[in-house]
């Protein structure tokens, strides 16, 4: 067994252990906490990969960012929601069949699975994806798509969390 | 407390953002840094803002009045000390001034502008634990340190006087215990010279300091009005901008031959009665007391300190008699009733502290968490006095 | 943005920063001068003549005349001696520091001026017992009082003596 | 593992078919010994220096007892009494969280040194992210912040562990914003790399004295800032605020639990001051270093000096302002994290762009 494979396993079982207890957890907030556990596996097995940077960012906007924002969410709504569970349970179901059956069909109809899980030897990561993201010919216009995409989402959801400010802060 | 969902609603918007939230209440002490001992402030908050406050009062509850039914009158003072012990000067010339006015004694004039130079002296003092601990209550550690140094000077002049530093059982019915040691105006007088540069600096450090001023500007307004209305008294109320000083307004002892100023909430930094008025109020007020106790000095004449009639046993005639004095945090009245016994049949206190306390619930609604120590911090109480 | 919200916005964040500097300057003023603080168990404070501190009896004046006793608010003094004549033998002078405020009151009415605050101040113990104190420095009579006290009883018994014949 | 004096040392005293894995293994277990261990010893220095200077700036002495000298040990025995202590788990605490939590932040605080370029050769790990590892692993600090208040079944805890979600992630931003001039001007996210770039001027080539010091300056200020507001360093301590919420999301903590939340803290501090030192102050760079040859084994020792003055300068700088302002309202801290400081940090981070840009093109 080589490092490389041990590091993989240890990261996978990290990763699909802290989705199990995510799912399976009793109180919503334990799992929030479990899927922190799941992120920094995939963080690793982005590491594993060559892929540094994307490890980093994977800790930084998942675990550092969203994953709070999870908890603050999560702090702020009642312990229990007001439709009873049984209803929940077929779309429940439903969501989560769904795309795990899409994924599969895809994985299995593709000729070639079983994907080369090491780059080359991982030189100066933050470069090439700056180079990639920046370069004329490379994602600069779909980068900058999606973040017009969210700043639209942005405005919409400030405006509809907005508050009347017709008569107070006349400023 | 069951679950009461609540509506955010936006008002005017045609969305509605219908989230059920349930209120958090929440204890804040007995055992809590910010409400200044031992007492439990019942909160009821909404995420950080506040629905709802309710003060219970009683953990300090040392049965003061029922003491004075059962001690001789003179007895009496040393427990005087201990309801605001803050301020036990002013406490002793409150209750003496009663006792006096029972028996209709007219008290030498020594005596008398010394009372004033102790209780103005006394005054400063507390003001400067008033506005330190405030300080503290916004987090702001080291101005405390500060005050404490200069307030330490003043129970070092009390303690060269009369022996004590903090219930110092020195004003008495009928005059003084004690005359000034030698030398002791003098070292009040230096004492004063130094503490007015000392005063600039609590002031850049609190006054001047703009994330005081955002802490405390705007946050918890009592308007005049309101302010009436609960009975308030003290710095609270000239906050407020109620023009309304005992020693001024009925002035006892010599307080109508001094020249001084009652500041007043003006609303510089927010609004009329709010937290940094009432701090600067009582800065202001230390330096007003800074100049009543300069003219203190300079006309204190010679003479007895003590009425002769006034010996250790008291027998007022019987009567009653309603005295209240301008205490450093407001209105302190005492109330007493002698059937010509050297017992009183009651002794009652208003409290300042007290009255001024139950604002707090007219107050803290709508204000944030980090508002209840700001506003419990600006009225300046002491359980001491609050439970008595 | 109008002019007078960005102006607004621009004294807020230069008011922040100068205050900051204000008090950050007189804290570091402070810091480089010397401390106030008195390094207690090492150094102790002067405490002047009129401090109130525990007290002690001249036990020679004393009459035994409870004023004291009786001025006290809190009845923390005892004091018990059997009276021989003019001398007194003394049993206890108990003053119990669980109640006492050392407030002073026992020491105006006292007409020998014999009970006083010291200076001592240190009321520790780990025992309430100790807490009550005896001022007395000596019990029952001294040689000298036993000589007086013999004196006295031998005249009355002469005196006695004498009436009967 | 590539320029890490720990896996030199082994590689060159192992035998030679010693697998890769344990060699990494073993240099990772060696690393964050020597990682606790500094950390360790710099806690206990910060908080004799945090009580020492509150003392005297509040005209007083601070901790004078114990030990000899200006009460050195003071720390060391409180370290011992609080290893000493007795462990307390609140019955209705979540026993998982409430255990986990420590250990995340303390953790999440020990790999923030990986990165910190020390002295010449004497770094942990020269990974080409540098400062983006620091950020993310900063942020994990956050997580075990929200998990400690959550766990501890207090509302006091709950409500420090809200303002912390709330002003972490705020704050994350004008922190990662103010950096940006630095790594604009050096053209890397490497800290070493970045101090090498200041080695210039007999070691004087500091970044806030460079051609760019109009934005640099301001930078610095504003990472500073924004630094003290992701360590919950007065005035920004809302999580921990103890007049308000008591201790806010370590009430409950007691015995060594308690020291992790308190390790952490001075260890993070720390972290900021040294990111802000080798971007802005030359990290191990002092003037005379030119005079020292290249091998010498001074340059290790007087670099790690310097870069440790500097670093501890901005640590105290730190506890100075902590004693002196009065603290932030929560909404406050929002209201500065994102009105000001954010659109501050923006600015700066254009004119970098700019002024960078204009030097490229010349």
């Amino acid at each position: 067994m080589n490092g490389e494979v041990l590091s993989f396993s240890l990261f996978s079982a990290l990763a699909v252990g802290g989705a199990g207890l995510a799912l399976f957890s009793k109180s919503a907030v334990r799992s929030a906490f479990a899927l922190l556990a799941s992120f920094l596996g995939v963080a690793g097995l982005y590491l594993v990969l060559g892929a540094d940077f994307l490890a980093v960012t994977q800790i930084l906007l998942y675990a550092g960012g969203i994953l709070v924002l999870y908890l603050f969410g999560l702090m702020l709504v009642p312990p229990e929601g007001d439709e009873p569970r049984a209803l929940r349970r077929p779309l429940a179901l439903v969501v989560a069949v769904a795309p795990v059956a899409v994924l599969l069909i895809g994985f299995l109809s593709r000729p070639s699975h079983g994907a080369r899980a090491v780059l080359a030897e991982p030189t100066e990561t933050v470069k090439e994806i700056g180079l990639a993201l920046l370069r004329p010919d490379g994602w600069l216009l779909p980068f900058e798509y999606a973040s017009i995409l969210l700043l639209a989402a942005l405005v919409g959801a400030v405006h509809l969390a907005r508050r009347s400010v017709s008569n107070e802060e006349a400023e | 407390m069951g679950l009461t969902p609540s509506f955010a609603q936006a008002p005017g918007s045609e969305v509605e953002v219908a989230v059920p939230t349930q209120d958090c209440s929440i204890n804040m002490g007995p055992q809590h840094p910010a409400t200044h001992g031992v007492m439990r402030l019942l909160l009821k908050a909404d995420g950080e803002v506040l629905t709802g406050a309710q003060a219970h009062l009683g953990y300090l509850h040392r049965c003061a009045e029922k003491i004075g039914e059962n001690v001789d009158w003179t007895q009496y003072l040393p427990y005087t000390d201990r309801y605001d012990y803050l301020s036990a000067m002013n406490n002793n010339l409150g209750y003496s001034l009663a006792v006096e006015k029972l028996m209709g004694l007219e008290v030498p004039e020594r005596a008398q502008w010394m009372r004033v130079l102790l209780a103005e002296l006394n005054r400063i003092a507390s003001h400067l634990f008033a506005v330190g601990t405030y300080g503290l209550d916004l987090g702001a550690f080291t101005p405390l340190f500060y005050t404490l140094r200069e307030r330490e000077e003043i129970l070092d002049l009390f303690q060269e006087i009369c022996g004590a530093r903090l219930t110092c059982t020195f004003i008495r019915p009928g005059g003084l215990f004690n005359d000034a040691p030698e030398g002791w105006l003098e070292k009040v007088e230096s004492f004063l010279c130094r503490f007015e540069e000392r005063w600039k600096e609590y002031d850049a450090l609190l006054l001047r300091n703009k994330i005081f001023i955002e802490r405390t500007a705007g946050i918890g307004t009592l308007s005049g009005n309101d302010a009436v209305t609960w009975g308030v008294t003290g710095p609270l109320l000239r906050a407020s901008g109620v023009d309304w000083d005992l020693r001024r307004d009925q002035p006892y002892l010599v307080y109508d031959q001094l020249d001084f100023e009652v500041p007043l909430g003006v609303g510089r930094q927010g609004e009329v009665g709010d937290c940094w008025d009432r701090t600067e109020v009582r800065m202001s007020e230390m330096l007003a007391s800074l100049s009543m106790i300069r003219q203190c000095l300079d006309k204190m004449p010679d003479g007895a300190i003590q009425h002769p009639d006034a010996g250790p046993v008291l027998r007022p005639a019987p009567g009653r008699a309603y005295v209240g004095v301008e205490n450093p945090r407001g209105e302190l009245g005492h109330w007493l009733v002698s059937d010509g016994t050297k017992h009183p049949v009651r002794v009652r206190m208003r409290s300042p502290s007290f009255c001024n306390l139950s604002v707090v619930e007219h107050l803290l609604p709508g204000a944030m968490l980090g508002d209840a120590a700001a506003i419990l911090g600006s009225i300046d109480i002491v359980v001491g006095e609050t439970d008595r | 943005m109008t002019s007078s919200a960005f102006s607004r916005w621009w004294r807020n964040l230069s008011d922040g920063v100068i205050s900051t500097a204000r008090g950050m300057r007189i804290t570091l003023r402070t810091f480089l001068r010397k401390p106030v603080t008195v390094q207690y168990p090492d150094e102790k404070p002067d405490l002047g003549g009129r401090y109130r501190g525990i007290h002690y009896l001249e036990q020679d004046l004393c009459i035994y005349c409870d004023a004291c006793a009786k001025a006290c608010p809190v009845d923390c003094i005892e004091m018990d001696a059997t009276r021989h004549g003019k001398e007194l033998e003394w049993h206890a002078f108990t003053l119990d520091y669980n109640r006492c405020m050392l407030c002073e009151l026992c020491v105006y009415p006292c007409p020998k001026d014999c009970i006083h605050q010291g200076e001592e101040y240190a009321l520790v113990t780990e025992d309430r017992e100790d807490m009550v104190r005896d001022l007395l420095t000596w019990k029952g009579l001294t040689e000298e009082q036993k000589q007086k006290v013999a004196e006295v009883e031998a005249l009355k018994a002469q005196r006695a003596a004498g009436g009967g014949e | 593992m590539d320029g890490n004096f720990i896996s030199h040392l082994l590689s060159a005293s192992l035998p030679p078919g010693f697998p890769f894995w344990g060699l990494a293994l073993l240099a990772a277990f060696l690393g964050a010994l020597c990682v606790v261990g500094f950390v360790s010893i710099l806690a206990l220095v910060s908080v004799w220096l945090e009580r020492k200077i509150a003392g005297h700036i509040q005209a007083r002495l601070g901790p004078m007892r114990t030990g000899g000298w200006h009460g050195w040990s003071q720390t060391l025995a409180d370290a011992i009494k609080l290893l000493t202590k007795e462990d307390v788990i609140l019955r209705g605490a979540d026993p998982v969280l409430f255990r986990l939590a420590p250990a995340l932040v303390m953790g999440s605080a020990l790999a923030m040194f990986a990165v910190l370029p020390f002295a010449p050769g004497v770094q942990f790990a020269d990974i080409d992210l540098g400062v983006y590892f620091l950020l993310a692993v900063a942020s994990l600090t956050t997580i075990g912040v929200i998990m400690a208040g959550w766990g501890s079944n207090n509302k006091w805890s709950l409500y420090g562990a809200m303002r912390e979600a709330a002003q972490a992630t705020s704050y994350e931003i004008p922190l990662a914003l103010s950096l940006i001039p630095p790594i604009l001007h050096f053209g890397t996210f490497s800290l070493l790399s970045a101090t090498e770039q200041q080695s210039g001027w007999g070691g004087m080539q500091w970044y806030i004295f460079s051609d760019a010091f109009w934005v640099a300056i301001p930078s610095f200020f504003l990472f500073f800032t924004a630094a003290l507001a992701e360590n919950k360093r007065a005035p920004f301590d809302l999580p921990e605020s103890e007049s308000e919420l008591v201790a806010g999301f370590h009430t409950e903590y007691s015995g060594l639990r308690f020291a992790f939340f308190f390790l952490e803290e001075y260890a993070a501090m720390f972290a900021a001051s040294a990111v802000a030192t080798a971007y802005w102050l030359g990290g191990w760079n002092f003037p005379g270093m030119t005079f020292l040859s290249t091998g010498s084994l001074w340059l290790p020792i007087l670099g790690a000096l310097a870069f440790l003055l500097k670093a501890m300068f901005l640590v105290c700088v730190m506890i100075w302002i902590r004693w002196t302002l009065p603290r932030l309202r929560i909404d406050q801290v929002m209201t500065l994290g994102w009105k000001y400081l954010t659109p501050l940090a923006l600015g700066i981070m254009v004119a970098a762009a700019g002024w960078e840009a204009w030097r490229a093109s010349l």
